[in-house]
C-alpha cells in the first residue's frame, strides 16, 4: 500500500497524516514548464498550483495515497477541487481552517473541523488514529522543527544555497531522517567582499536555488526569512501534553502567520520589522510569485513600514525559475546600492 | 464553378483558387499593414496564374486576422472554421487541429469538416509564429535553418518565462552564457510546442492530430509537438495554405 | 534580410582635438545591451570617442566590435587603456574588462555627468527592462525600481509596433505627434498581442500616425506609474534610446507634470560613459 | 451605435433613482447615521437592522468600470506599489481612497466600521485590510468557511463558527456605532430581504420563456437592488413593479433582442467596461443571454426559523463559497431549465474564486448537456485587459460553431 500523502501548504497538520500511517512530503514545483496543467488552470494562476497540478497529470506523483490541501488562497481552494475531479480515486481532502484566526471561535472550529479530518482518513484508509499515535507524531515533529531551528541560529556558517537545500529537503523527507542526519557543514564559497550584505528574504516559497546561487556569487548572506517552507514552519511548537488535536489546533492559530489569514492589522509588518532589526539586515527582498495574490496585497503596507525606517528593499516577482539574466542585474544594483550607502 | 479563398494574416496574406474541389492556383504575398491592400495583390497574382479573370471567380471567402478589411469577400469566416473544412478534405481522419499563426495558436476538435470545439493560446501564456521568428533574428539563424539545428542539439535549455516577450530575454541571457545555437533554438521550439500541447489538450487532443500554419515547415517544431504529444503528427502539403484553401471550400459551398 | 524597422542605426564619434598621449587615465566602458551595444573612451574623465553597434548573438564579439568602432578613427590602441569596465546584460561577457558593474548604477553616474549633480530621477528604458532611478548628488543610486514581470511594461512593445507599421525606431516619435487630435491610449497593452489590435485600429480607418501616437500614450502611461512609485523629484533625465522618441517624452511630461532636462549629447551612450566614469575611480583607488 | 439594440424597461428610471438615492443618503451621511462599508456577500440584514447605511465597494467598482473610470483609479493604486495582477474592483477602489476627485460621485464616503465577509474571495479580505490601514476604521471579519462538499451542506461545526461571530459582529456594530439591536427589527429586515430574493428569483426564471423578455445587460443592471437595498422596503417595490413587466413582456412575447436565435447562458461577473459593446456582439448573431450564474448569486437559500443561524447558513452556502462539483451541477441545471444552445465563460482575470476551474466546469457541463461552452478572456473593469480584436473572433468562431450544429 502507498503511505505517501502529499500537501502544498505547511498549514496542514502533518501530525495527524503521520498518526494515521503515511509519510506527509511537501509537493514542490520543478523547473519543467507547465503543458498539461495549462488544460485545467489559467494563465493568470501561480507557478506553485501549475507546476504541482502538471507533476500529478504527467504521473510523477503517481506513488501519493492522497493529496491534502489547507484552505489559504483562492487559486489553491480551486485547485484542491480540480485535483478531485481529475483524479476521482485518489484521496483528496481539504482542512477548511479558519481565517480570522484572532477570533475567539477559531481554535474551537479548527478543532471541530480536524477531527472531521481525521474522521475522513480514518474512513478512507480504514485506519485507526489513536491519541498515543498524535502524541508520539506531535513530538517527533517538534524534533524536526527544533532541529531546523539550530540549523537556523547557526546559518552564518552556511552558504545561501545550503541554507536552501537544508529547508527544501527537510519537508520532502521523512522527519525521521532529518532528526538523524544533522546537516553537514560543506565550505561556504567566500564572499568577494570584506563585509558581506546581510539580507532578509520574504515571500510564499522559494522552490528553486537561482536566487540564493546568485546571493552566494555576489557574497550576500541570507540572515532570516519569512517562508512558508523556511522559518514559517518551525517558528512554533505543538505542545506536548493535552489533548492532542487541540494543541495542534493552537499551534496553527498562533504559529507566524501567511497573509492568506488574519491575526492583526499590523502583524506581518512589524514581524518583518523585529526580523530586520534582529538581525541587522541590511535589506529586504521580496521574493514573490507572479500571480500570487495575497503576498502581492501585502507588499504596499510592509514596503511602506520598511522605508519608515529607512530599510533598503527589492521586489523580484518570479516564475517558475527566476531569470538568471534578469535577477541578476536586479540583485547586482541592489547590493551595489546598498554598499555605496555604507 | 471558381472561388477564392483569401487568408489574411498578421505576417502574410494567402490566396487559394479552386475550381470544384481542384486546387487551380496559389499566391502568397507579405500583409504588411494594409489588409485590403496584401489581400488583393495576393488575389491578382493567384488568378494571374491561372490566366484568369476577377469575374471568373464567383465567390471568395477570407478568413485570418485581417477579413473583415477585406471587401472583395462575400463573406468571411474563421480561420478555425476554415481549418476544419481544409481539413475533412485533406485529411478526413483527423480529430485535432492545431494552427500555429504568427501571433495567435489555435487548436480545434473537428469531424466531417465541422468544427466542435476550439481553444486559443491566452495572454501571459500565448506564443506562436513570430516568437520563433524573432529569436531567429536574435539568433543570427535563417528560420529555414532553426529546424535542423535544433535537431542538432545533445542538451536541452528550458524557457521558463511564460510571456514570451520575457522568454526572449531568457534568450538573450542563454546566449549571454554561450550556450550552444542549437540548444538554444530546441529550447525555443519546445516552449511553443508546449504551449501548443496544452492548447491541443483543451479541446481533448484526440488523434489523429494534424499541424497547420507556415510553421509546420519547421522539422525541428514538428518534432518538438511530437515529442510533447507523444503521438504522431500529420502535416498537410504547403500548410500554411490550409487556411485559405478551408475558405475557398466554403466559398464553393455557399 | 529585410529591413529591421526596430533596430537603431550603428554609428561612432571620437573628438577630433584631445590628446591622450599626456592623459593621466584612459579607461572605457562598454555596455552590452540586448538589442545595442555601446563602448565609450574617456580620458581624464573627458569623452574621447564612443560607437553604438548592435548586439550579435555573441556578446563578447558585440563587445569586440563596438570597442574597435569607438576606437577607429582615433590612433587609440585597446592595449592603451587602463582601464575597462563591462556593464548592461553581456557585462559578463566582456573579454578585455577589468570589472563589471550593472547599468543601474552606470546611468546613474553617466547621468550625473552628463546632466549634472543636480538631477535626482533617472529614467532608462530598454526593450526588456524599465528602470526608475532615484540617484544623490555623486551620481549614487539611492532607490531604483524596474518593471513588474509584463512585457507592456517594457520598450519592446514599440519596437513591435515600429516592425508592423514599417517606421523606422528613430522616426516613431516624431510621426507619433503628427496628428490631427491625440487619440486614446490603446487600452490592451500586451505585447504579444500588439500587432493584432493595431491591425484591427487600421481596420477602422485609424491612420498610422494615430495608432502610433496611442501606442506611445499607453506607454508612457505605463511608465509614468513606474515612476510615480518611486517618486519623482527634479531634475528628471531620461537615458537611453526612449529619451530619442519625442512622442514618449512629450506624453510621459504631460501625465506627470514635469518637464525632462533636454540632452545636448547622445543618451544612448550614458550606461557606456557612466561605465568609463566608475572605471577611472577604480583605477585612482586601485593606485592608492 | 450598440447602446441601440438596447431595449429600456420601462421601470428603467426607477432603478436609476433608487441607486441614485442610495449614493446619495451615502454621500450626505446624516448625522447619527454611521456608515458600513459592507462586501457583496456579508450578511448585510444585521447591518439594516442597526439602522447603519451599508455602502458596497464592489458596487462602486462596477459602476467605474461602467463610467470608463476604473483604469485611470487603477493606475493610482499601481503607482503605489499594488500589483496590476490584483482585482481591479479592489485597485480602482484603493485608486479612489487616494484620488477621490478623480474617482466617479467624488469617491465612496468614508466607512465608520468595516465588515469583510469571506464568502465570495479571499481579496476582500486583504482589500479590507487595506480600507481600514487607510482610514483607521474598525474592521470585522465574518469567516464563512469554504464547502468543498458535494452535497454543497456546510458542516455543522461551520454553521456554528459563523453563529458565533455574527453575535459577535452584532455586539462589534454596538459598541462601534453606539446602538442597540432589536430582534424584532431583524426578524423584519430578514423577512423583506427574503421577499425581495423571491421577487428576483421570479424575474430570472421568467427568462425561461421564448423569446426572453430580458438580456444578459438587463440581468446585470437589474441586480444592483438586490445587492445594494436588500433589506429595504424601496427594494421589494422595486422588484414587484419589475416582475409586473416582465410578466407583460412574457405575456406580449416580447423579446430583449430584436430577433432571438440562439440562446445562451453566462458565466462569471459581467465586463462592466464594455458591457454593451461586448454584448453587441452576439446580438448581431441573435444570441441572448437568457440566464447567468452571476446575478443568481443573489438568489438565496433564506429559510426561517431563529434569525442569526439562519443567516449563518444562508451565507456560508452563497454559491461562490461552493466547490467545483456543485457549480458545475447548477449550470448544467439551468442549461436544461433555461433551454439553452450553448454557455459563455468569462475567464476573469480579475476573478480568481470564480475562474479558476473553469476549464473542468466547462468540460463537465458539455458532457452532461452536450452544448458547446466559449471561454472568453478579460476583466470584470479593467478594460486594459479587454482585447475586442480577439474577443470578436472567439465570439465568430463560437457562433460559427452553434450554426453548423445539426438540428
Amino acid at each position: 500500500m502507498q503511505n505517501k500523502i502529499g500537501y502544498l501548504c505547511t498549514y496542514v497538520p502533518e501530525e495527524i497524516i503521520h498518526a494515521a500511517g503515511f509519510s506527509p512530503v511537501r509537493i514542490t514545483p520543478n523547473t519543467a514548464p507547465p503543458t498539461r496543467a495549462d488544460a485545467h488552470l489559467q494563465s493568470y494562476t501561480c507557478c506553485l498550483a501549475r507546476s504541482c497540478f502538471d507533476q500529478a497529470l504527467a504521473g510523477k506523483l503517481d506513488d501519493l495515497a492522497g493529496v491534502v490541501f489547507a484552505h489559504t488562497c483562492d487559486t489553491l481552494q480551486g485547485l484542491a477541487d480540480i485535483w478531485r475531479a481529475s483524479f476521482p480515486e485518489l484521496f483528496v481532502e481539504t482542512v477548511v481552517g479558519p481565517v480570522a484566526l484572532h477570533s475567539p471561535h477559531a481554535q474551537k472550529y479548527l478543532v471541530a473541523e480536524l477531527r472531521r479530518f481525521v474522521a475522513a482518513l480514518e474512513e478512507h484508509f480504514g485506519v485507526c488514529v489513536t491519541d498515543d499515535a498524535l502524541r508520539a507524531s506531535i513530538r517527533l515533529y517538534n524534533t524536526r522543527r527544533l532541529t531546523l531551528a539550530d540549523f537556523y541560529a547557526r546559518r552564518a556558517e552556511f552558504s545561501a544555497v545550503e541554507w536552501f537545500h537544508v529547508m527544501n529537503t527537510a519537508l520532502a523527507t521523512p522527519p525521521q531522517e532529518i532528526v538523524d542526519r544533522r546537516p553537514v557543514i560543506r565550505q561556504s564559497p567566500t564572499p568577494n567582499s570584506q563585509s558581506p550584505i546581510s539580507i532578509v528574504l520574504i515571500g510564499a516559497t522559494i522552490d528553486e536555488p537561482t536566487l540564493p546561487q546568485i546571493l552566494d556569487d555576489l557574497g550576500a548572506r541570507i540572515v532570516a526569512d519569512d517562508f512558508c517552507n523556511g522559518a514559517r514552519y518551525f517558528d512554533t511548537l505543538v505542545a506536548e501534553e493535552g489533548d492532542p488535536i487541540e494543541a495542534i489546533a493552537t499551534r496553527e492559530v498562533t504559529r507566524a502567520t501567511c497573509p492568506c489569514k488574519h491575526r492583526a492589522l499590523e502583524y506581518r509588518a512589524e514581524r518583518l520589522l523585529n526580523i530586520v532589526k534582529d538581525n541587522r539586515a541590511d535589506g529586504v527582498i521580496f521574493y514573490h510569485k507572479k500571480f500570487c495574490d495575497p503576498h502581492a496585497w501585502d507588499y504596499p503596507p510592509l514596503t511602506a513600514a520598511l522605508d519608515g525606517e529607512e530599510i533598503p528593499h527589492l521586489l523580484l516577482e518570479v516564475e517558475q525559475v527566476a531569470p538568471v539574466g534578469q535577477t541578476r542585474v536586479r540583485l547586482e544594483a541592489f547590493l551595489e546600492m546598498i554598499s555605496d550607502a555604507k | 464553378m471558381n472561388t477564392a479563398g483569401v487568408d489574411i494574416g498578421i505576417k502574410t496574406t494567402k490566396v487559394v483558387l479552386l475550381n470544384c474541389d481542384k486546387i487551380i492556383a496559389r499566391s502568397c504575398v507579405l500583409t504588411g499593414w494594409k489588409p485590403q491592400q496584401a489581400g488583393e495583390s495576393a488575389l491578382t497574382a493567384a488568378l494571374a496564374d491561372a490566366r484568369m479573370a476577377r469575374d471568373d471567380v464567383t465567390q471568395i471567402v477570407a478568413t485570418g486576422a485581417g477579413r473583415q478589411a477585406f471587401s472583395l469577400a462575400q463573406r468571411n469566416v474563421t480561420e478555425v472554421t476554415a481549418d476544419a473544412r481544409a481539413l475533412a478534405l485533406l485529411h478526413p481522419q483527423v480529430r485535432t487541429v492545431i494552427d500555429v499563426g504568427a501571433e495567435e495558436a489555435r487548436a480545434l476538435k473537428c469531424t466531417a469538416g465541422r468544427m466542435l470545439d476550439f481553444a486559443v493560446n491566452e495572454k501571459c501564456a500565448a506564443g506562436a509564429g513570430v516568437f520563433i521568428e524573432t529569436m531567429a533574428r536574435t539568433l543570427e539563424v535563417s528560420l529555414d535553418e532553426m529546424g535542423a539545428l535544433s535537431l542538432q542539439a545533445v542538451g536541452a535549455a528550458t524557457l521558463n518565462s511564460q510571456c514570451t516577450v520575457f522568454a526572449e530575454s531568457e534568450v538573450v541571457s542563454l546566449i549571454h552564457t554561450q550556450t550552444p545555437k542549437a540548444e538554444i533554438v530546441r529550447a525555443v521550439h519546445d516552449a511553443i510546442a508546449g504551449r501548443v500541447a496544452s492548447l491541443a489538450r483543451r479541446v481533448g487532443a484526440e488523434p489523429e492530430i494534424a499541424l497547420v500554419g507556415g510553421i509546420a515547415h519547421n522539422i525541428g517544431f514538428i518534432d518538438a509537438v511530437k515529442r510533447e504529444l507523444a503521438v504522431d503528427i500529420i502535416v498537410p502539403r504547403d500548410p500554411e495554405f490550409i487556411g485559405a484553401l478551408g475558405a475557398a471550400l466554403i466559398a464553393r459551398e455557399s | 534580410m529585410p529591413q529591421e524597422f526596430w533596430r537603431w542605426k550603428e554609428y561612432n564619434w571620437h573628438a577630433p582635438d584631445l590628446v591622450w598621449q599626456e592623459a593621466r587615465s584612459i579607461t572605457a566602458g562598454v555596455d552590452v545591451g540586448s538589442v545595442s551595444t555601446q563602448a565609450v573612451v574617456m580620458i581624464d574623465g573627458e569623452l574621447l570617442a564612443y560607437a553604438n553597434r548592435r548586439t550579435g548573438s555573441s556578446s563578447p564579439d558585440s563587445a569586440r566590435r563596438a570597442m574597435d568602432w569607438a576606437l577607429k578613427d582615433t590612433d587609440l590602441a585597446i592595449e592603451d587603456i587602463h582601464y575597462i569596465i563591462g556593464t548592461g546584460y553581456g557585462r559578463v561577457n566582456v573579454p578585455f574588462a577589468h570589472k563589471t558593474t550593472t547599468e543601474i548604477t552606470c546611468h546613474a553616474r553617466g547621468a550625473n555627468l552628463l546632466y549634472g549633480p543636480a538631477v535626482r530621477t533617472v529614467l532608462d528604458m530598454g526593450g526588456q527592462d524599465c528602470k526608475a532611478i532615484k540617484i544623490d548628488a555623486q551620481g549614487r543610486v539611492v532607490n531604483f525600481l524596474m518593471n513588474d514581470k509584463c512585457a507592456a511594461g517594457t520598450g519592446r512593445g514599440l519596437e513591435v509596433i515600429a516592425d508592423l507599421l514599417q517606421v523606422p525606431i528613430e522616426e516613431m516619435g516624431e510621426l507619433s505627434l503628427q496628428v490631427e487630435n491625440e487619440p486614446e491610449p490603446v487600452s490592451s497593452m500586451c505585447v504579444v498581442f500588439a500587432k493584432t489590435e493595431a491591425l484591427g485600429l487600421l481596420r477602422k480607418g485609424w491612420k498610422k500616425n494615430d495608432v502610433l501616437a496611442a501606442y506611445s500614450r499607453a506607454m508612457a502611461r505605463r511608465v509614468a506609474a513606474l515612476l510615480r512609485r518611486i517618486g519623482i523629484e527634479s531634475e528628471f533625465v531620461i537615458t537611453g534610446g526612449i529619451a530619442k522618441n519625442v512622442g514618449i517624452v512629450t506624453r510621459l511630461e504631460k501625465e506627470l507634470g514635469i518637464v525632462a532636462r533636454k540632452p545636448n549629447f547622445d543618451t544612448q551612450i550614458a550606461g557606456a560613459v557612466g561605465a568609463a566614469l566608475i572605471a577611472q575611480e577604480r583605477m585612482m583607488k586601485d593606485a592608492k | 451605435m450598440s447602446e441601440k439594440r438596447y431595449k429600456e424597461l420601462k421601470t428603467a428610471p426607477q432603478l436609476k433613482r433608487l441607486q441614485e438615492q442610495h449614493y446619495l443618503e451615502a454621500k450626505r451621511a446624516h448625522p447619527g447615521k454611521p456608515i458600513a462599508w459592507v462586501t457583496s456577500g456579508a450578511p448585510v440584514e444585521i447591518v439594516r437592522a442597526l439602522d447603519i447605511l451599508p455602502v458596497y465597494p464592489e458596487n462602486y467598482g462596477a459602476l467605474c468600470g461602467v463610467r470608463g473610470a476604473s483604469a485611470g483609479l487603477c493606475q493610482v493604486a499601481e503607482a503605489r506599489g499594488y500589483s496590476p495582477d490584483l482585482c481591479a474592483y479592489a485597485r480602482s477602489s484603493v485608486g479612489m481612497m487616494n484620488d477621490a476627485e478623480h474617482a466617479p460621485l467624488g469617491g465612496l464616503p468614508r466607512p465608520d466600521v468595516l465588515i469583510t465577509c469571506s464568502n465570495i474571495c479571499g481579496t476582500v479580505l486583504k482589500w479590507y485590510e487595506a480600507a481600514a490601514r487607510h482610514y483607521h476604521a474598525p474592521l470585522f471579519i465574518v469567516d464563512t468557511p469554504f464547502i468543498h462538499a458535494d452535497d454543497g451542506e456546510p458542516t455543522p461545526h461551520a454553521v456554528g463558527y459563523v453563529a458565533a461571530q455574527l453575535e459577535e459582529m452584532v455586539a462589534f456594530l454596538e459598541t462601534h456605532t453606539q446602538r442597540e439591536l432589536s430582534k424584532e427589527k431583524l426578524v423584519e429586515t430578514v423577512h423583506l430581504a427574503s421577499e425581495a430574493v423571491s421577487l428576483w428569483r421570479d424575474v430570472r426564471e421568467s427568462c425561461r420563456a421564448h423569446p426572453s423578455p430580458l438580456n444578459g445587460p438587463d440581468l446585470f443592471m437589474n441586480m444592483a437592488p438586490i445587492v445594494i437595498l436588500r433589506g429595504t422596503e424601496g427594494c421589494v417595490h422595486f422588484y414587484r413593479a419589475l416582475k409586473e413587466e416582465i410578466n407583460e413582456r412574457v405575456a406580449h412575447k416580447v423579446s430583449a433582442l430584436p430577433e432571438e436565435k440562439y440562446r445562451l447562458l453566462w458565466d462569471n461577473i459581467a465586463i462592466w467596461h464594455h458591457l454593451y459593446q461586448f454584448y453587441s456582439h452576439f446580438v448581431e448573431y441573435g444570441a441572448c443571454f437568457v440566464v447567468d450564474t452571476y446575478t443568481g448569486g443573489w438568489v438565496m437559500k433564506m429559510d426561517g426559523g431563529e434569525p442569526i443561524e439562519s443567516l449563518a447558513r444562508t451565507y456560508t452556502q452563497v454559491f461562490l463559497n461552493q466547490g467545483l462539483q456543485v457549480r458545475a451541477r447548477d449550470m448544467a441545471d439551468l442549461i436544461k431549465r433555461f433551454d439553452v444552445d450553448g454557455f459563455v465563460m468569462h475567464s476573469n482575470r480579475s476573478c480568481k474564486p470564480y475562474s479558476v476551474g473553469q476549464y473542468d466546469i466547462r468540460r463537465i457541463v458539455t458532457e452532461q448537456t452536450g452544448k458547446p461552452g466559449l471561454m472568453i478572456e478579460a476583466d470584470h473593469s479593467d478594460p486594459r485587459s479587454y482585447d475586442d480584436e480577439a474577443i470578436q473572433a472567439r465570439i465568430q468562431t463560437f457562433m460559427e460553431g452553434l450554426a453548423s450544429r445539426p438540428g
